[in-house]
């Protein structure tokens, strides 16, 4: 009997059920993105709302909208996420690793400030401030916004308050390129390793009462360079990555150090000329 | 604060803040010229707009009045030469920014009489109000308040929209400075000559002029100038930071709001400084160009207090030396000390924007010594906005860096900078610092892109 | 009476014994949701509404299930109908009212496999309400859910711009935070009694 | 191994050939992927059913037992089940186990079925139940399903254990309904009221937090303090 | 990614493949669950009773076996011991089947919710001879001592509820006292530091006998049948 | 002739005087009074009792500061207030290593937690107290009769208790008068109220002392009048009304003001301004949302005293009147901008 009354119960209950949801499925389907019900189905189905959004279906039509990353699901394991990374097509498509370079080299060592900046510790701040102080207008602040900036540790404060890039952490979000006020900072393919290192457009030799190593223009490195791979440019050389050829040639005669080679194990080595410079500096004003 | 308590009745605008004043070492001192330094830093761009564009040649020689550069489209202005002298060089001068800008260098002869250049002038009852606004723009005319906007293109008024009320702002709300009172005593018949100019180029049937009660022997010298035939009055305004921001003028006197991101025009005012309209009165009936203007150089670092006439372009520190300043100064910013840039280097030139050049010694560099809290929500930079945004939320937004927040829900944008907020925290948080630092990152956002 | 023992149990559900902070019920939502104040308070008004119905819906299943004399049904019966109950009302919402799906139908699902529904439908039971007495029971429960999120999700705007410590940061600052206000709740005990 | 075709059982089970006994989908569940401590899943029994370390153990147990069943079951019906209707079968056989468990525990002692009070039924809302069948069951084997179900029970559990210890030597002053402290010990109440469960858990993710922190900490290099150095002026 | 691919067909199920999947494991679980609670049933009711007599026994000192009745409104009738409810009673026999003392549920809200009691009832001397706390939430430490402070228990030992002249009502209604200032035989004595709880269980008991004492009374001799 | 290197930074180049540990400081004198005449009311237990508050909420600011390599915060006075309010609310003869335990959890938790001075969104001096209320209920509704003839020299032996372990009392215990009002419908005489002649916790009694403390803050600008003025405006129009309706049951509006934490509550917790909102209208909103609330509690409530209750129910709330009473921006024309 006991049997009978559960099972007329509840298959009673399922029967209606099962029926009611068949024909609301039929009749009230609302078409949508197909892509979210497969996104969905990848998903833990946790409902639990630790990615930020109610549930685990807006969350893929989040994802679907590319809102959202595969990443913001704490439950999901890594191959979970990675099969709806690749299903969307969200991973970055195989192109030469570029990094964040900077075109500065005006450490607290080799350069000069004109007037003490009180404020605000951030480079973006400092520079509102009559330029921030700093002797030479393009010069580095030394403030770290590019390093608070990037979310992958990339960047940290040499001694001399300069940042510098780990190239194996750098992602080329370009997160600090934006960040940065003085425009210090651009995207470059790791292949491109000679390196002008100042901003400057200033000409003459009175710019190095400012900084030991601007560049002063006077145009060594664009006529020692192959096939004019360096041209000056407003006081300033600019190498034309489009025939780069990897070569430290041009820097070899650079009296200041402005043209560097970024060595992907040693970091910048300058010219034969400039070193003297750069030691001197480092010697006698670098404090301990 | 006794002082607010019994003006009271007087017309002002909600929230504000009451610095101390420290107008008294300069406000009896009449206004004195200032002798020509031996070289003269002529920057380009000393307005708002587009630099002026250079006609003359490094070399030759100039005459006090003559034009330099000329505007270049209508948001410009041209430049003329403050002196008599030879153009040594045309090139990168020191600017405000810190930046070298376009400018010239010149030298003025020693010994000269240093005449002024007389031009065509403008007859203030035959010219229409466009042959003005040209004459205003041929002048070099800036706002002398502070922010060097080109004036006649505020005198152009848009079509479409009317102006009932000139303002003459005679407020002069910044500590120390004292320029506009001088002017004010000093300079009435220019003011009442040039209120004839501005009120034909705008079309407004009547002027204002509001002064802050602590000047009221200029108001008494104004209201005792002012021609019959002038539908000019003159109106004392409680003493109130930042009373002489225009929007608070306008609400002040008219009792209107300018609306947010709108300018005064949308509730039919003009509002002009009473300087740069005692200079259309000095320079439009003799079609003169601008090469001086009246500044206060005042501050605990400066012995020779003083509101001199001083020729633009010259740099500050000659300008210093002459003022016998203190050897530590340590601070000297261009403006008053609520609104003023500092400087980074004394080889910048005056320019036709600035007021007053403050100078501070290491005893006065407080802001140094203070330590920085958190925000403690205690409210009083909410109070003290006279703009009612909310400083304290915007700080905080800032510090986490959601600008786009910061401009959507709290109305950064509407910010004009004033400094009350800061002036009043307790907690010392730069908060104006962060507003620029914030307005400029939004700016930039979208004018920023990823190169290779 | 009648009227005080309503309104009684409505305080009790919504304050004295409100569904988070002191039966524990529906905690994943209320920490998942709770980061910003919008979502929270529509949130709130999903659960409330689901509440409503789930009520009802219980209340029906429990007479049927006495009538056929099948106690052991109870539980199963409860969550399929609410579940399935839930599903319907959502697909019918989104087909129907795109802005009301919009609003409230996407935290649906979330709702249907929550411990507060059910907590809520096996309560009115054990505590054996009448339907208006379940009706209020589920008004209180559903409005003191609400007020919890809401009040959380405030203070949670306003710890997104603070400098909590990095061991801190996520969900156990979010627990502590919980912990105060369900110490807070402890104040209105005896109201209403 | 042999190259033999797998039998029905074998197939049934799906061995796999690298890692035999899926001994990961079982570790996961402890620690690395622990529902409660870093899935932060399940909240309301962690919360409401620790003020005491028996009732943690008995609601860990009986939440084990329906999802390694649930897990199972739904893993070996996976193929059978029309994805419209998943969830509300699922729910209907985790109903079942639930009911079961609920009867079990009222037969094996009446004082536990109290004490845990509706938090049994609750399991069947428990999120990680459900979780664990759509992401894991309804994809894979029934032997991964089933390491993974125990993994996932057994680290539930073991979270649970961590709160109802200390809620109840601190509150109780007893352990397992043992006395912990001498006679005078002052209970610290909060400890078994709602306020002490979010207290104990906050503290316990902290505590984990900490941890983790400090070995992270010990990798990191320490970057050129920017106020040791003095800058050079003109 | 170019295209997109679409949804696997094999996932398209028809209507009959839900139904069938669905009403199957319906049924199934039904057989389920029957199976387990035709199972546990005989040894549930067995503790539920053992459970249910142990705390009967302990509000009525000397009671062997007991006896439910149920009041229909118009008589009290005998009704099967595993049947429970807001109307029934339990009726303790001693040794000798001699009816000693009746049993009551009662129920009322207390500090922070719900409180259930039990309390044995000796129609005779028109008693309440015994207290027993089913069910509570109050704060451990305060509230909860209305079942573990001796001192407070002892208050219903004798606690007077005898009935008014017409047997219409409680002579003196039983109320909750200040701690100490217990002066009479229907009053309670409160516990220091936990009034409110003392005072609801004052008037949860009240109300309950003021509605059961007549009735009992009056019906007296049904119940010893 | 002129020095080579100025100093730049943004305007404004002046500031006011106002300082946070300025404001901090005078809220730490305002409080000494009070502190004061509790030690004389109760001895040498009421100084004990917040010479360890204190010392609890010092040190644990400063040694897990220290831990997170902060700079010391000590300095600016606020967690010394915390303390000192901590102490003040809790009864004088609670055993020190409770008070030493609620003053650890109030700043570690409800302070330090959230990043520490102007992050916190309760008060934590009372997030304290709530702990110690709710973990201790026993010890902490248990309270000491005011002027007890030996109290200087008698240290009772509860105050003492070991760590850990469960309290004695030899003290003369006494009824709140919101206790004997509530359990007893006993109104206290005013005049004791205002006189601190009463049981109470150890800073709570003399609501003269607080009121001028508060006084003294409000003249030197230091705090929102518009907080005490609403809350406690709220409770005296709230129990007057009442009280007109059934005297015999609601206790009129003077008595309300000058019972239990009300006064120190209103006048120092609610102040808090790191927790309360920022806006003058939305101040006064939320000190009449917390005088409802007390009234509530303590009229119709289980408890005789609701004051923390209600403040901590303030801080949930303060951020969603934050949230709506928003100033209205110069120029936008709205009245007030929801949401
Ligand atoms: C594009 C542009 C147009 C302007 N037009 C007017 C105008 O029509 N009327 C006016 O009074 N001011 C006008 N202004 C000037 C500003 O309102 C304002 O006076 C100037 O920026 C300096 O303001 P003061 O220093 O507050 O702020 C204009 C400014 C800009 C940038
Ligand atoms: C905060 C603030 C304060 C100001 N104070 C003054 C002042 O005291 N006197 C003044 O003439 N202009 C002041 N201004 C500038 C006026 O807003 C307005 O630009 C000026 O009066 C317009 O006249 P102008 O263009 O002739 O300079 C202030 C602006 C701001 C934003
Ligand atoms: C956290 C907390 C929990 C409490 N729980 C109870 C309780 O469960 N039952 C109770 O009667 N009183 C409880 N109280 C205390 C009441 O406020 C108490 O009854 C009141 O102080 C009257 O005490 P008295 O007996 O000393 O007059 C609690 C108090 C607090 C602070
Ligand atoms: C008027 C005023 C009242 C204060 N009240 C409290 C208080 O009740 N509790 C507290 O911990 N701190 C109080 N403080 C101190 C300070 O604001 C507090 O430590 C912060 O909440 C810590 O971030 C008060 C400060 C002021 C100025
Ligand atoms: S911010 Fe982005 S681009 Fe810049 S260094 Fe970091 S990872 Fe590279
Ligand atoms: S590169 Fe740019 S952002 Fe980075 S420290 Fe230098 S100035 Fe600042
Ligand atoms: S600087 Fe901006 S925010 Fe600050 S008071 Fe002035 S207008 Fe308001
Ligand atoms: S004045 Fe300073 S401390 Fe006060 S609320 Fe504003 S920002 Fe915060
Ligand atoms: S266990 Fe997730 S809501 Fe209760």
């Amino acid at each position: 009997m006991l049997i009978l009354t559960a099972l007329g119960a509840l298959g009673g209950l399922t029967v209606v059920l099962a029926l009611l949801l068949i024909i609301a499925y039929k009749k009230l389907q609302v078409k949508e993105d197909p892509r979210i019900d497969i996104v969905e189905e990848m998903l833990p189905h946790a409902n639990c709302g630790a990615c930020g959004y109610p549930g685990c279906r807006p969350f893929a039509e989040a994802l679907v909208r590319e809102e959202a990353l595969p990443g913001k699901c704490t439950v999901s394991s890594d191959e979970g996420r990675q099969q709806i990374a690749a299903f969307l097509g969200v991973d970055v498509g195989a192109s030469e690793k570029q990094v964040a370079r900077l075109a500065c080299g005006g450490g607290i060592n080799v350069a000069r400030n004109r007037a003490r900046y009180q404020g605000l510790q951030s480079c973006e701040a400092a520079s509102l401030v009559s330029g921030g102080g700093k002797e030479c207008f393009w010069g580095c602040l030394g403030l770290g916004d590019c390093v608070d900036a990037c979310d992958f540790d990339a960047i940290k404060l040499n001694a001399f308050h300069l940042p510098v890039i780990n190239e194996d952490k750098c992602t080329a979000c370009g997160d600090c390129v934006v960040a940065c006020p003085k425009d210090l900072l651009s995207l470059h393919p790791v292949s491109h390793r000679l390196w002008i290192n100042c901003k400057n457009l200033e000409a003459g030799d009175e710019i190095l009462e400012e900084c030991k190593v601007a560049c002063t223009a006077c145009g060594r490195c664009a006529m020692d360079a192959p096939d004019q791979m360096i041209v000056m440019k407003e006081n300033l050389p600019v190498i034309d990555y489009r025939n780069y050829q990897d070569t430290t040639k041009p820097m070899e005669r650079c009296p200041t150090g402005a043209i560097v080679y970024l060595h992907p194990q040693k970091g910048k080595i300058t010219g034969p000329k400039a070193r003297p410079v750069i030691r001197t500096s480092a010697r006698t004003d670098a404090p301990t | 604060m006794l002082h607010s308590m019994f003006s009271n009745h007087l017309p002002t605008f909600r929230h504000g803040i009451h610095p101390p004043q420290f107008k008294d070492d300069t406000k009896d001192k009449p206004i004195r010229h200032f002798p020509f330094a031996p070289v003269m830093v002529i920057p380009l761009a000393q307005h708002i707009g587009k630099p002026s564009v250079p006609v003359v040649r490094e070399g030759q020689e100039v005459v006090r009045g003559q034009l330099l550069a000329r505007a270049d489209g209508f948001v410009s202005v041209p430049q003329h030469s403050p002196a008599s002298g030879i153009i040594k060089k045309i090139g990168r001068v020191p600017g405000i920014t810190g930046k070298m800008v376009p400018g010239i260098y010149l030298e003025p002869f020693p010994g000269s009489s240093q005449e002024v250049m007389e031009g065509r002038p403008v007859d203030v009852e035959t010219a229409t109000a466009d042959d003005i606004i040209r004459a205003i723009q041929d002048a070099g005319i800036v706002g002398l308040g502070g922010a060097a906007f080109p004036t006649h293109v505020k005198l152009k008024i848009p079509e479409g929209k009317h102006a009932d009320t000139l303002i003459l702002n005679g407020a002069e709300c910044e500590p120390y400075l004292t320029t506009d009172h001088r002017v004010m005593l000093e300079q009435a018949p220019d003011i009442m000559t040039g209120l004839r100019y501005l009120l034909k180029a705008t079309g407004a049937p009547r002027a204002i002029i509001g002064v802050e009660s602590n000047k009221p022997d200029a108001a008494d010298n104004l209201r005792a100038h002012i021609p019959p035939d002038l539908p000019v009055t003159v109106e004392l305004v409680e003493v109130k930071y930042p009373q002489g921001a225009e929007k608070m003028l306008i609400t002040a006197l008219l009792g209107r709001e300018v609306p947010s991101g709108g300018l005064p025009i949308d509730v039919n005012a003009v509002v002009v400084n009473v300087a740069t309209c005692a200079e259309v009165g000095r320079l439009l009936p003799r079609g003169r160009g601008i090469q001086e203007r009246v500044i206060t150089i005042t501050g605990p670092g400066v012995e020779k207090k003083g509101n001199y006439w001083i020729p633009i372009g010259t740099p500050l520190r000659y300008v210093l030396e002459q003022a016998h300043a203190a050897p530590d100064i340590n601070r000297v910013f261009l403006g008053g000390p609520m609104m003023g840039t500092a400087v980074s280097s004394l080889d910048i030139p005056i320019t036709k924007g600035t007021s007053g050049v403050v100078a501070f010694r290491d005893a006065e560099a407080f802001a140094r010594q203070n330590k920085i809290y958190p925000c403690i929500h205690c409210g009083a930079c909410v109070e003290a906005c006279p703009l009612f945004l909310n400083p304290s939320k915007l700080g905080i937004l800032a510090k986490f860096k959601e600008y786009h927040a910061m401009a959507s829900e709290y109305h950064l944008m509407d910010c004009f900078e004033c400094g009350s907020c800061t002036y009043v925290c307790p907690s010392h948080i730069p908060l104006v610092q962060y507003f620029r630092m914030s307005k400029l990152v939004l700016r930039n956002e979208k004018a920023k892109k990823i190169h290779v | 009476m009648k009227t005080g023992n309503l309104w009684f149990i409505f305080i009790n559900a919504s304050l004295i014994n409100n569904f988070v902070l002191a039966y524990f019920l529906g905690i994943c939502p209320f920490l998942g949701v709770s980061g910003k104040l919008s979502t929270a308070s529509r949130m709130g008004m999903a659960v409330t509404f689901v509440m409503l119905i789930s009520s009802m819906a219980a209340y029906g299943i429990h007479a049927f299930l006495l009538w056929v004399d099948a106690p052991f049904l109870q539980l199963i019966s409860y969550i399929v109908v609410i579940a399935s109950t839930v599903q319907l009302v959502e697909m019918f919402i989104k087909k129907f009212s795109p802005t009301l799906f919009k609003a409230l139908g996407i935290f649906l699902p979330l709702i249907t496999t929550n411990c507060a529904i059910l907590g809520l439908a096996l309560f009115q039971t054990n505590k054996g309400y009448n339907f208006l007495e379940s009706f209020v029971f589920a008004l209180g429960a559903g409005l003191g859910f609400t007020l919890a999120l809401v009040l959380m999700a405030g203070l949670r705007e306003k710890l997104d711009f603070a400098e909590v410590p990095a061991i801190a940061k996520g969900t156990a600052l979010t627990l502590l935070v919980a912990g105060i206000l369900s110490l807070t709740f402890m104040g209105f005990a005896g109201l209403g009694g | 191994m042999q190259q033999k075709s797998p039998g029905k059982l074998q197939q049934f089970f799906h061995f796999p050939e690298g890692d035999g006994l899926a001994t990961d989908e079982f570790i996961k569940g402890l620690w690395r992927e622990n529902p409660v401590l870093v899935q932060v899943l399940g909240m309301c029994p962690t919360l409401a059913v620790t003020n005491s370390a028996t009732n943690a153990i008995a609601m860990g147990l009986a939440t084990l037992f329906v999802l390694v069943m649930s897990n199972v079951l739904v893993s070996s019906l996976r193929k059978v089940i029309p994805k419209q209707v998943r969830i509300a079968t699922y729910i209907l056989i985790i109903a079942t186990f639930v009911t079961v468990a609920d009867y079990v525990i009222q037969a094996i002692s009446l004082e536990v079925h109290k004490a845990l009070g509706a938090f049994i039924a609750l399991i069947v809302v428990n999120c990680i139940i459900l979780g664990r069948a759509e992401a894991f069951a309804s994809k894979n084997t029934v032997w991964k399903s089933l390491m993974d179900g125990l993994g996932m029970g057994i680290g539930f559990t073991f979270a649970l254990l961590l709160l109802g210890t200390v809620r109840e030597i601190l509150g109780n002053g007893t352990l397992f309904g043992f006395p912990f402290f001498p006679d005078s010990f002052q209970e610290w109440v909060i400890m078994i009221l709602p306020g002490g469960g979010f207290f104990t858990l906050a503290f316990w993710l902290l505590f984990f937090n900490g941890m983790k922190a400090r070995k992270k900490d010990n990798h990191t290099e320490v970057h050129p303090e920017k106020e040791s150095v003095e800058e050079v002026y003109v | 990614m170019t295209e997109t691919p679409l949804m696997p067909s094999a996932n398209e199920a028809g209507s009959f493949k839900m139904f069938r999947a669905m009403v199957g494991i319906g049924i199934a679980c039904a057989l389920a669950i029957v199976a387990t609670y035709q199972l546990t049933l005989p040894v549930i009711t067995a503790n539920k009773a053992e459970a249910l007599e142990k705390a009967i026994f302990n509000v009525l000192p000397g009671a062997a076996t007991r006896v439910n009745y149920r009041w229909n409104g118009r008589r009290f009738e005998k009704i099967s011991p595993d049947i429970h409810g807001r109307d029934v009673i339990y009726v303790g026999l001693d040794k000798d089947n001699q009816l000693i003392g009746i049993a009551v549920e009662a129920g009322g809200q207390g500090f922070q919710d719900a409180i259930q009691l039990l309390y044995g009832f000796d129609p005779y001397k028109q008693h309440i001879v015994g207290f027993q706390v089913l069910e509570s939430r109050e704060t451990p430490g305060l509230g909860d001592k209305i079942d573990k402070d001796a001192a407070f228990k002892a208050n219903f030992n004798a606690l007077d509820a005898r009935l008014n002249d017409e047997s219409t009502r409680l002579a003196h209604p039983i109320v909750t006292v200040k701690h100490g200032a217990k002066t009479h035989p229907w009053e309670v004595d409160a516990i220091t530091g936990a009034t409110i709880s003392s005072k609801a269980v004052g008037v949860i008991l009240n109300n309950s006998v003021q509605y059961w004492a007549p009735l009992i009374h009056q019906h007296l001799d049904e119940l010893k049948e | 002739m002129f020095r080579k290197t100025l100093e730049i930074g943004t305007s404004p180049h002046i500031i006011s005087g106002n300082s946070t540990d300025t404001i901090m400081r005078n809220v730490v004198y305002a409080l000494l009074p009070v502190a004061a005449y509790a030690v004389y009311v109760f001895g040498l237990a009421a100084l004990l009792l917040l010479i360890t508050a204190l010392g609890a909420c010092l040190l644990t600011e400063y040694m897990l500061n220290r831990w997170a390599g902060n700079p010391s915060p000590l300095n600016d006075w606020s967690v010394t207030i915390t303390g000192l309010l901590y102490g003040l609310t809790l009864p004088p003869h609670l055993p020190l290593w409770m008070v030493f335990l609620g003053g650890v959890f109030g700043v570690a938790f409800g302070k330090f937690i959230f990043g520490g001075l102007g992050y916190n969104v309760f008060n934590p001096a009372l997030v304290g107290r709530a702990f110690i209320q709710a973990a201790f209920p026993v010890a902490i509704t248990t309270w000491m009769t005011p002027f007890t003839a030996d109290r200087f020299a008698h240290i009772p032996s509860s105050t003492l208790t070991l760590p850990f372990l469960e309290p004695v009392y030899d003290i003369t215990s006494g009824a709140t008068p919101l206790a004997l009002m509530k359990f007893e419908h006993h109104t206290t005489d005013v005049y004791q109220l205002v006189m601190g002649m009463t049981s109470g916790s150890t800073g709570e009694t003399s609501a003269l002392l607080i009121v001028l403390g508060g006084l003294y803050l409000i003249a030197r600008r230091m705090m929102d009048w518009r907080i005490p003025v609403a809350l406690l405006g709220a409770v005296y129009i709230l129990s007057t009304f009442f009280h007109f309706i059934d005297p015999t049951r609601y206790p009129d509006g003077l008595f309300m003001l000058f019972s239990g934490g009300l006064m120190l509550g209103a006048i120092f917790m609610a102040t808090d301004m790191v927790a309360s909102p920022i806006t003058h209208a939305g101040a006064a909103l939320y000190g009449v949302l917390i005088g409802i609330m007390v009234y509530v509690i303590r009229v119709w409530g289980g408890l005789p005293e609701g004051v923390m209750y209600a403040i901590l129910f303030g801080n949930a709330v303060s951020p969603h009147i934050d949230n709506f009473i928003r100033p209205r921006v110069y120029g936008t024309g709205k009245k007030r901008s929801l949401s």
